[in-house]
């Protein structure tokens, strides 16, 4: 699967590369670190999922995900936060995101992707059937 | 004694307006080094993560780097707790009830808040919400002119009373069938052993709540 | 009416104890913050330079780990620095001058502390301060039975009187070169562009530091 991963600590965006690069089915097919930057890769690399940090600066990735999906309502948008408490998670999931991980919890991320593309949801890496 | 009675009574809005801001920048700060710090040790895990998949053929920096990792972890993880531990410890019921009484969108709210001593983070979270739930129902149900809080702490039991006049119903059968409000009070006052009482007479609605201290039930 | 002002002065009492009981808390918490996360960061950092030892022939891994370095400082010192803020606005004037003359040994103290919102940090640990040694010295030197406190906000300027009767002297000439006391005061007064007055007229001596609010001095 063909992956961009977008957060505005540049730390964390090549972090991420680095640990999902190394698995066999996952591409890392652009990367950002703005909520700007989310939208214009996304055309540009027509991805099979968005991995976006909620806190950004700016467009922050709830409306760089609200512009996403109103353009094309299949995107597959996966947030990334620092806590589970983050007081965004319940409007991401209304916006239409396929769920939401934990950025500490490194292992679980690259399962949960597969199990996005297999047609589910994640929070906090627990798998769910797709409402 | 009219004006000393007056001249209290700005003294102690004073005093509650100051506290009550000392409170914010407390929960400010607990916040902030949620955020900053979290977000730090969150990178430095994930910079940690990443060269653990660089060195991966090598055991003995994966052995080191792993060690960094455990350590992270524990320090995120104390973090968060003592966070947490603050955030409940800035929980004033007091204030929690005054803000919610500004915000109600009810004209007249009396809040009495006769607490000695702050009761356990569990129950004043429960006596907010309750409360929160209690006067959102009277603002949108009864469209209530005047709302009472009284809560009250005596030495085995906190009690809690909401009460609203306006377009109240005759007797309250059925009601919690009706909506997540009245349900999800009883819920959370049970949850802590406690008993939660609906009741109106046509006149007035009030909701009753009374949560028993630990161990003394 | 009198009962009135009895109970009135028994709840003020109760809610300057729970309040006092919730700062204490509080620094508590922020003292855990400080050592279990600080301990565990300095720890990590202390991994890390060792690791750079181990490494230091090959230049890759010196960078890496120089890399974590950095991101453990820079967590410390936001930790850190949000600890300092938070012990900061946990310091309530009130509360100190409160605690001190309970502590000061005379009989009758008269604490007054009529301040709307927190005045900065830098103000408050001035007030206690001063009010410290100014107690200390009531009771040292003139085994004072009466001593008033009295702190008031004014627009422009933040006020302190301290009073005593007892033994004082009937004026104040050459006082500043016997101690330390009174010249740390005036240094501390004068260091936030504020004065400092000592009075005497045989009966009663007095401590009087006027503190401007910045920008508006
Ligand atoms: N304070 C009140 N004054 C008058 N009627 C009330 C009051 N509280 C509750 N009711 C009545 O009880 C019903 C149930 O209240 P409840 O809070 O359980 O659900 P709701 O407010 O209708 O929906 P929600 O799930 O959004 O809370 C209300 O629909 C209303 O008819
Ligand atoms: N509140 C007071 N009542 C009566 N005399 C006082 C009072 N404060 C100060 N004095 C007099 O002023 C002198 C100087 O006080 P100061 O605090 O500067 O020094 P000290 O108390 O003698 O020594 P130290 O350096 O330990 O404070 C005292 O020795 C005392 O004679
Ligand atoms: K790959
Ligand atoms: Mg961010
Ligand atoms: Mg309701
Ligand atoms: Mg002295």
């Amino acid at each position: 699967m063909r992956v961009i991963v977008v957060d505005d600590d540049a730390i964390v965006v090549r972090s991420l590369s680095t640990i999902l690069g190394a698995e066999p089915d996952i591409e890392v097919a652009g990367t950002g670190t703005s909520g700007e930057e989310a939208v214009s890769l996304f055309s540009m690399c027509e991805p099979d999922v968005v991995l976006m940090d909620i806190q950004m600066p700016g467009v922050d990735g709830l409306s760089a995900a609200e512009k996403i999906l109103a353009a094309n309502p299949a995107a597959r948008v996966v947030f990334l936060t620092t806590f589970s408490d983050d007081d965004y998670i319940v409007r991401a999931l209304r916006l239409g995101a396929r769920g939401y991980l934990i950025k500490q919890d490194v292992g679980t991320i690259a399962p949960a992707l597969r199990s996005v593309m297999a047609g589910q949801s994640v929070l906090e890496g627990e798998v769910l059937a797709r409402a | 004694i009219d004006l000393r009675e007056k001249n209290r009574e700005l003294e102690d809005a004073r005093v509650y307006e100051s506290h009550a801001a000392a409170l914010a920048e407390r929960t400010r700060i607990a916040r902030e080094i949620h955020d900053s710090v979290g977000h730090q040790l969150t990178r430095l895990v994930l910079e940690v993560e990443a060269l653990k998949v660089v060195h991966r053929d090598e055991p003995s920096a994966v052995e080191e780097l792993g060690e960094l990792s455990d350590g992270l972890g524990e320090a995120l993880t104390s973090m968060r707790t003592s966070v947490h531990a603050l955030e409940d410890s800035t929980l004033d019921v007091g204030v929690e009830l005054n803000r919610l009484a500004g915000q109600s969108g009810i004209t007249h709210v009396d809040v009495d808040c006769g607490l000695e001593g702050a009761p356990p983070a569990e129950v004043s979270r429960c006596l907010v919400a309750v409360t929160r739930e209690a006067l959102t129902n009277a603002a949108r149900h009864a469209h209530a002119a005047h709302a009472t809080v009284h809560v009250t702490g005596f030495p085995g039991i906190w009690q809690l009373r909401v009460e609203n006049d306006g377009d109240v119903p005759a007797d309250v059968t059925g009601l919690e069938g009706r909506g997540m409000g009245l349900r999800g009070m009883r819920e959370r006052v049970e949850g802590l052993g406690g008993t939660l009482l609906v009741k109106s007479d046509g006149r007035r609605f009030s909701v009753f709540a009374s949560i028993p201290r630990k161990g003394q039930a």
